[in-house]
């Protein structure tokens, strides 16, 4: 059922941005003065491509996963919130006023909210939920109170008519408290998105949601963020200066390196994947920054190009991180099991999840020839065009944010190189043996068309980059010119051709081609393959507690960036004969928090338990006090108005 | 007519129940009572909707939009509070908390406390309005102490004393009105009807009225539960019976609020500037605040809900004092709301302390599990309460945080910060008390439905889809305090 | 008797309720605190029926007769059997520093003429001078409930500033109009009656009517 | 002329497939005389491949599909790669299939599968080598980029055949940004083909392997394919740095006659390199695993300081 719903709201998110119309429609509910006010137009309907894609095939993917719950507990109330936080979703992305707007968005949150806590017995899940609770009602008031600005200002307040987004279009506002709406939007919508340090309950959401949820979460429900903060600044806002750009940019930046950094650090699978999404928001980000920082300098190529790459990130990140969820929950219930120490060699057991699952670490390391590369290579392409800026200042130092985005892609890589590593190859790491089986059929057409979805984007991104340059032509402006010679689909070149220019299809062909020939022309002669046992240099028989775990992987970029989180490493030694030198058993400790906790979180929790305690005082027990209270306040009152 | 019935139907009733005693169908007859004055109250709804306010009984009635929807809200929230005590007080019965004296007592206590707050509503005279605010508070104070606990009686006491000194100082306040008003009226009962104050405040002296308004406000804030004259509310809301938490909350502190409000329209029209508005605000604002960060360390857990019904009082009258009409439409509409969603969590709150045998929160565990109706009621009701979409709160909350972005910008981050707290600590408490497995000493319980879905459906309904007619009527309420 | 008289009677009624409330505030003995609102109740029905004379303010006979049956008679009987029910005549209270009590009620007084002076310039009537007396009534009434620990003071104190309420009544506006004026005689009666019914229910629970008994509901650790 | 791109391009992946390994033997060959030892020719590297694609593959127990199959996806791609890399001349119609960027991606695709291929045994060498390689690819890459960024600032592009266009025009000469660019893209190209000071490719002492660990388990044409694509690595960062940074002597556009005359001056640079690289090698240590955050930062810094020369001097 979802499934068929989502592919409709495929159908018609494609439809409107193909043929770049916009559709309002009003519908008689909400407040008599305020109805809920519908809008399709490209912007909406890019992303209702894109939640509507991932919804479709993890409700396929669904179908097999939920199997799993099945045995010990009853999915009514899976389902029923599993399509109230799709509606939720559908509707963020058309709503045109901001009390319809609100109102999708909060039962978006509060149907994931009660996602996250199906599994409610668990102490972990409750308390990730609450958390996740928290951050994103807080979000949500100061999203409300930033359309409460910029209502104020349009010139229908007195009436309802100001909360509809049509008369937010129409006003022009002042800079003082465009800043102040945008601000807000930006730190509500941040807390949805996860952008450090608003990010503490991602990790802690994501992971403990079941799996076809936590990919719709990190896949697309992060994504009304981005929605948010673009319809925001871009459509409502418009005009705006250069340094609001900067601090998306920022924080974008600060997101994407952190992100990964803490995602190398775990070793537990979905934590490892949310905390990807973190950097993927990042990555987002930096798209959408400097695309306003083009725009607010009146460039309106370099904006949309900056804006495509952040909105084609959107469309990658929904698809491979949807697909490495469900990966992770194909092997999650195999297995039982999150923490990857346990996990190794699975790639003989699950064949079909390995390979998927593969796909998507591809995707995500932003490597060819698939999706991933192409929007981070348009976004370096971005930056590479920034010294065409006319401020000297940022000429300097957007550079410094291109290099950030290297290394974040670089350590996505070796985490992945981790990730799939010890959860999939080598042997078996756990104590016990548990009889792993590959995921249904169901799960595996999932994944598969997702997996191909990531390949198709990589392969041929062109196609898509024209089907959805009407968006950055109705928000920025501009075009970006793909198709300039008649083999236009081929070649992906931003700007220009002596720019800089790729070819998906021909990477692809090129390397499947060169990787075939010399397969054929090695196998022309036979060669016998010799299966041996590991060679263990001479030593005793190795075991599988010898091999590499995901701790270890890690240690040398532990070690560098270390300063960046908050660390407790522990070794303790049990001896014999009383001396170092003759150890019989070491306990290694480690354990790594997100730093944010202790600057930012704790205190604020601290603070309100102290302040509650003091305001307790107030209600303080005898009767006389109370008597103090009444008789102070008229004094008080008497004088002030006396 | 529908007024007379309106207005007698309950006295009626609690003379009936007095004398009936603890017999086996007196609940019934108190739901017949209640469903009685609720269709009383449509009735004259409707006479209003269809030929605007008017006076009767020779003008000591006056019925507007304003009071009238305050009326059927409070009839109706009467009514399933009255189908809600019969499941619930039958269950305390057989636990012995309560005998068949106390039961007649409650009984017809309960029928002249919904008489009382009628009347309050319904009078045109400001002084009559205080005999039955006092009526309503003595009519309670009995009831909070139905329990007999030293706890209860300490409640009570508190309740008794605070309230009784709060509403002699608003009576303070009504003298001085009266000296004003009998300058331009002429002396007798003229003077005090509010159809013709309101008509004339313009010209009263305005520093009579800024001196009475301290008065009313300290006196009438006392029975709102603002700070920091709220001290008597969460004893008074822990300790008595459930259902009189929940007309409490639900009811008496929005008809107390209607009391200050009609007072600030006169003062404020007659000094001609804002002042009542302001005091309003200061004392929303800090009730706001001191509310959410009390909301923090509770462990009791109708205490827990009354310190947010103070935060919600705080709401709305912050949101009177701001004026303008997008804040008077969400103050209007956050008071009923609030009223059915509040009444409606402490319809849960006490099935779920039933189950538990104890307020304790920290003994409430796995509801969703043990009673569905119960656990999931209290979930939403505390999503609804906490200002979640699309329950009705959150379309008031909405209107009121855009107009304070709107008219007084640098008030956003306190409220901010008390909807923040508040939200989080509510949540802190509910999450494990709904989820989580089955503790081994709870029990099941034939839960009241009918009341906590009707109230939900309704706030549900509010916050999608609200009808042109509840529209209208706050519009025109809306002209009236202007 | 003319207006003039009349005023001057008035005042000195005002000046003897002013002193009661002084009295009522430091008199340690529970009988003593009865006396003294009884004759606080006199005087107050007494000038009411003066204003009433002065005004030809007929219904103001009724609030008279309404006051010394309620507050002269009837109160300080309930009051009477109570003590003597419960026991507890031969207590004597402590209240907190007396002197310093009496420099707050007097600075109250100065306060309630200084806030009540603009109005007394308003006001035409013989009465208008008494409305600071009645303020400070009430706010002295305010204070002893306040400053004292056992529950029939606090009422005797919750009382007197009713009284104060009704002296401001009648001596700002010449009263109230009956209908209003009945209603919260009613309403006293129902109140005295409840908290009959309280001291029997703090008695039995609490062993006695010492209210720093009743402190446990509280926020504080 | 229609078939002169096609084939420069035909003659230029022969070339890389051909000249790598001389390349390689050539480097082998000088350090073996700077050391005083007798070297086993230029084309040693020849007989090595050979002899291992003639043997039986011995493979352990447990490897799966991507520990068979990545030794053809690194062929695969670093051929690819050669390509894309303008040697002889400006013109070659692949070029535009990816610019520098995509180029330095095409490398992390085969160094991503080739440390998962580590991991795919099991053994505690495999993980050490990927996690080791991992860590200096990541710190390598912002360095990498920086280089790259300067560089393109001044020929305004990142398509190579263009870069290569605008140095060798004369446009770029002597520019303080491209000679702190040419600094930090050595250091770099060291890290990333594994040469000391980074990685000793020579060694199997446990400690110390990086890229060697990670293969340790490769034999037969495996081996082979996995030493023949790193020769081709080595030689095409080479030639990515002769393209960018000294050009002179390439083909220009069209011009058939050239291609000799390019090829001689490339073999003449190659030694060139050929001599340096050995000189650095013998010449230093190799350095700890945790000093390489300072070497590739120092990378990072002298691209930074390329980038900010151009904008404060140029």
């Amino acid at each position: 059922m979802t499934a068929i719903a989502s592919l409709l709201g495929v159908a018609a998110g494609g439809w409107a941005v193909g043929k770049g119309i916009t559709n309002q429609i009003i519908l008689p509910l909400g407040l008599p003065d305020l109805l809920f006010h519908l809008r399709l137009d490209p912007l909406s309907g890019f992303f209702l491509v894109v939640i509507g894609l991932l919804a479709f095939f993890v409700s396929i993917y669904s179908l097999g996963y939920v199997k799993g719950f099945l045995v010990h507990r009853s999915i009514t109330s899976l389902v029923i919130f599993y399509c109230l936080f799709l509606a939720g979703m559908f509707m963020v992305v058309l709503a045109d006023d901001a009390l319809f707007f609100l109102i999708s968005w909060e039962v978006m949150a509060a149907a994931s909210y009660f996602l996250v806590m199906f599994e409610d017995e668990k102490i972990e899940n409750r308390r990730a939920a609450f958390l996740y609770m928290i951050v994103a009602h807080v979000g949500a008031i100061a999203i409300l109170l930033s359309f409460g600005v910029l209502a104020g200002l349009t010139t229908g307040f007195q009436g309802f008519s100001g909360y509809t987004f049509d008369a937010m279009r129409a006003t022009s506002f002042p800079l003082g408290w465009a800043t102040a709406a945008f601000l807000l939007a930006f730190f509500g919508f941040a807390a949805k998105a996860g952008v450090i340090p608003l990010h503490v309950w991602l990790p802690e959401a994501h992971p403990v949601a079941p799996s076809n949820i936590s990919a719709l979460m990190s896949g697309v429900m992060l994504k009304t963020a981005i929605y948010g903060i673009i319809r925001v600044a871009f459509d409502l806002i418009k005009v705006f200066p250069w340094w609001w750009g900067s601090i998306v940019l920022i924080f974008g930046l600060v997101s994407a390196v952190m992100g990964v950094l803490y995602a190398l650090m775990q070793h537990d699978l979905k934590r490892l994947l949310a905390y990807h999404s973190v950097e993927n928001i990042g990555i987002i980000l930096i798209g959408i920054g400097l695309s306003m920082i083009f725009t607010s300098f009146h460039m309106p190529l370099l904006a949309a190009l900056a804006l495509t790459a952040g909105l084609f990130h959107t469309m990658n990140h929904a698809m491979f991180k949807g697909l490495l969820f469900m990966g992770a929950g194909a092997v999650l219930q195999a297995t039982h099991e999150r923490n990857m120490e346990e996990m190794g060699g699975l790639i003989h057991k699950m064949p079909w999840t390995a390979a998927f699952f593969l796909v998507g670490c591809i995707s995500i390391s932003a490597l060819p020839p698939f999706n991933g590369f192409i929007s981070e290579w348009l976004t370096f392409q971005a930056f590479l065009l920034s010294p065409s800026l006319p401020s000297p200042l940022l000429n300097l130092l957007i550079p410094m944010g291109a290099a950030l985005l290297a290394l974040t892609g670089a350590l996505a890589a070796a985490c992945f190189v981790k990730a799939f590593g010890v959860t999939f190859l080598g042997h078996w790491r756990g104590h016990h043996n548990p009889n792993v089986h590959e995921a249904g059929w169901p799960m595996r057409i999932g994944m598969m068309l997702s997996a191909l979805t990531c390949l198709g984007l990589g392969v041929l991104p062109t196609l898509f980059i024209e089907w959805m340059d009407v968006i950055s032509e109705q928000l920025v402006g501009a075009k970006i010119a793909t198709s300039a010679t008649g083999l236009g689909w081929m070649w992906l070149t931003p700007i220009a051709h002596e720019r800089a220019s790729y070819s998906g299809p021909i990477v692809f062909v090129g390397i499947l081609a060169v990787v075939l020939i010399a397969y054929i022309l090695l196998h022309s002669r036979p060669a016998a393959i010799h299966r041996v046992p590991i060679w263990d240099c001479g030593f005793e028989k190795i075991n599988q507690r010898m091999q590499y775990n995901a701790t270890s992987f890690a240690m040398p970029i532990r070690r560098i960036f270390g300063f960046l989180f908050s660390i407790k490493e522990q070794v303790r030694f049990v001896s014999l004969f009383g001396h170092k030198a003759f150890p019989k058993k070491l306990h290694y400790h480690l354990r790594i928090r997100d730093l944010f906790w202790g600057w930012l979180y704790k205190p604020v929790v601290d603070v309100s338990f102290w302040i509650s305690r003091k305001v307790g005082r107030l209600q303080q027990g005898r009767i006389q006090v109370y008597l103090i209270y009444s008789f102070v306040t008229i004094i008080i009152l008497l004088v002030f108005l006396g | 007519m529908p007024l007379l019935i309106l207005l007698s139907v309950p006295l009626f009733a609690a003379i009936v129940l007095a004398f009936i005693g603890d017999r086996k169908y007196a609940p019934e007859i108190n739901i017949l009572g209640s469903a009685a004055t609720f269709a009383a109250g449509i009735s004259l709804a409707l006479e209003v909707y269809v030929e605007g306010p008017m006076l009767a009984g020779g003008k000591f009635f006056f019925v507007d939009a304003f009071n009238v929807y305050l009326a059927v809200l409070t009839s109706f929230v009467s009514m399933t509070t009255a189908i809600f005590s019969r499941r619930y007080m039958r269950k305390e019965r057989q636990d012995g908390h309560v005998g068949p004296i106390r039961m007649r007592f409650y009984h017809a206590m309960f029928q002249l406390f919904i008489f009382a707050m009628l009347l309050c509503l319904l009078t045109n005279n400001v002084g009559v309005l205080w005999i039955a605010m006092e009526l309503a508070t003595l009519s309670t104070v009995l009831l909070v102490s139905l329990y007999r606990t030293p706890s209860a009686i300490e409640a009570a006491w508190k309740y008794f004393i605070l309230c009784g000194v709060g509403i002699a100082l608003a009576l303070f306040g009504t003298v001085l009105l009266y000296f004003a008003a009998e300058k331009v009226l002429g002396a007798g009962g003229e003077a005090l009807l509010w159809t013709n104050l309101s008509q004339v405040s313009g010209k009263l002296e305005p520093t009579v009225l800024s001196l009475a308004f301290v008065f009313l406000m300290v006196g009438y804030g006392t029975k709102v539960g603002l700070v920091p004259v709220h001290n008597w509310l969460p004893d008074a809301h822990s300790e008595g019976p459930t259902p009189i938490s929940a007309v409490l909350s639900g009811l008496l502190l929005n008809v107390a609020l209607y009391a200050l409000v009609r007072c600030k329209v006169l003062v404020d029209g007659s000094t001609g500037t804002h002042h009542a508005g302001d005091i309003m605000m200061g004392f929303g604002l800090l009730s706001i605040i001191v509310a959410a960060f009390s909301l923090l360390r509770q462990k009791d857990i109708k205490r827990m809900f009354a310190y947010s019904s103070i935060e919600h009082m705080g709401i709305a009258t912050f949101a009177f004092g701001l004026g303008g009409p997008i804040a008077t439409f969400g103050a209007l509409l956050h008071m009923l709301v609030h009223s059915l969603t509040k009444s409606a969590i402490f319809f849960t709150v006490g099935h779920a302390s039933q189950m538990h045998w104890t307020q304790e929160m920290d003994r409430i565990k796995g509801l969703i599990k043990g009673n569905p109706l119960v656990g999931w009621g209290l979930m939403f009701g505390v999503m609804a309460i906490v200002g979640m979409p699309p329950f009705g709160v959150f379309t008031s909350e909405f209107l009121i945080l855009t107009a304070t972005m709107k008219d007084a910008p640098l008030l956003t981050p306190f409220l901010l910060l008390g909807f923040g707290v508040a939200f989080a600590a509510l949540f802190r408490r509910v999450q494990p008390m709904v989820t989580g497995p089955v503790p081994s000493y709870q029990r099941p319980l034939k839960a009241a439905h009918i009341p906590v879905m009707l109230h939900m459906a309704l706030v549900l309904v509010i916050g999608i889809y609200m009808p042109d007619f509840l529209n209208r009527w706050f519009h025109t309420a809306v002209e009236l305090l202007k | 008797m003319n207006t003039n008289l009349a005023a001057q009677i008035n005042s000195f009624l005002a000046a003897m309720i002013l002193l009661t409330a002084f009295g009522m505030l430091v008199q340690r003995r529970m009988y003593g605190l009865i006396h003294l609102f009884a004759w606080q109740g006199l005087f107050l029905s007494v000038s009411t029926a003066v204003v009433g004379f002065v005004a030809g303010a007929h219904h103001l006979y009724i609030s008279s007769i309404l006051t010394l049956s309620l507050k002269v008679i009837l109160l300080p009987y309930i009051l009477h059997v109570l003590i003597q029910r419960l026991k507890i005549h031969k207590e004597v209270e402590t209240i907190v520093n007396v002197p310093m009590t009496m420099l707050i009620g007097i600075a109250l007084v100065v306060f309630s003429y200084h806030l009540t002076a603009p109005v007394r310039e308003l006001s035409t009537l013989i009465t208008r001078s008494t409305l600071a007396v009645a303020l400070a009534t009430v706010m002295l009434g305010l204070l002893m409930m306040i400053t004292r620990k056992h529950a029939v003071t606090q009422i005797i104190g919750f009382l007197a500033m009713e009284n104060g309420l009704f002296f401001a009544a009648t001596s700002a506006t010449y009263g109230m109009p009956l209908v209003v004026e009945l209603g919260v005689a009613l309403d006293i009666l129902i109140a005295a009656f409840i908290f009959g019914i309280f001291f029997f229910q703090i008695h039995t629970t609490f062993d006695s009517l010492d209210i720093d008994q009743m402190a446990r509901l509280k926020e504080e650790d | 002329m229609m078939f002169y791109p096609f084939l420069i391009e035909v003659l230029q992946i022969l070339i890389i497939l051909a000249v790598a390994p001389v390349f390689a033997g050539w480097v082998k060959m000088l350090k073996c005389w700077s050391q005083g030892r007798t070297s086993p020719g230029l084309f040693q590297p020849y007989r090595d491949i050979v002899k291992l694609f003639s043997k039986d593959v011995v493979l352990a127990e447990n490897a799966s599909w991507i520990f068979r199959g990545t030794p053809y996806l690194v062929f695969g791609v670093v051929v690819l790669s050669g390509g894309i890399v303008p040697m002889l001349s400006v013109d070659l119609p692949l070029a535009a299939t990816a610019d520098v960027i995509a180029l330095v991606a095409l490398f992390a695709i085969a160094r991503f599968f080739t440390a998962l291929a580590g991991m795919d045994i099991g053994t505690a060498f495999g993980g050490m080598g990927s996690s080791r390689e991992m860590t200096i690819a990541s710190l390598a890459e912002p360095a990498m980029l920086m280089a790259i960024f300067t560089v393109s600032l001044a020929s305004k592009s990142t398509s190579l055949s263009q870069m290569v266009q605008v140095v060798y025009s004369g446009q770029a000469v002597l520019r303080p940004s491209l000679a702190f660019a040419l600094l930090a893209f050595i250091l770099i190209a060291l890290a990333e083909t594994g040469r000391i000071p980074v990685d000793n490719p020579a060694t199997h002492l446990e400690l110390t392997m990086i890229h060697e660990a990670m293969i340790l388990e490769y034999s037969g044409r495996h081996l082979a394919l996995i030493e023949w694509a790193g020769m081709m690595k080595l030689f095409l960062f080479v030639m990515l740095g002769i393209a960018v940074f000294s050009p002179w002597g390439i083909a220009a556009s069209g011009d058939l006659a050239a291609i000799p005359r390019a090829f001689l001056f490339m073999i003449l640079k190659l030694g060139a390199v050929g001599a340096g690289l050995v000189l650095i090698e013998t010449g230093l240590a190799k350095m700890r695993l945790f000093r390489l955050t300072e070497f590739l930062g120092s990378a990072f810094l002298l691209a930074t300081l390329g980038m900010l020369s151009y904008f404060i001097l140029e």
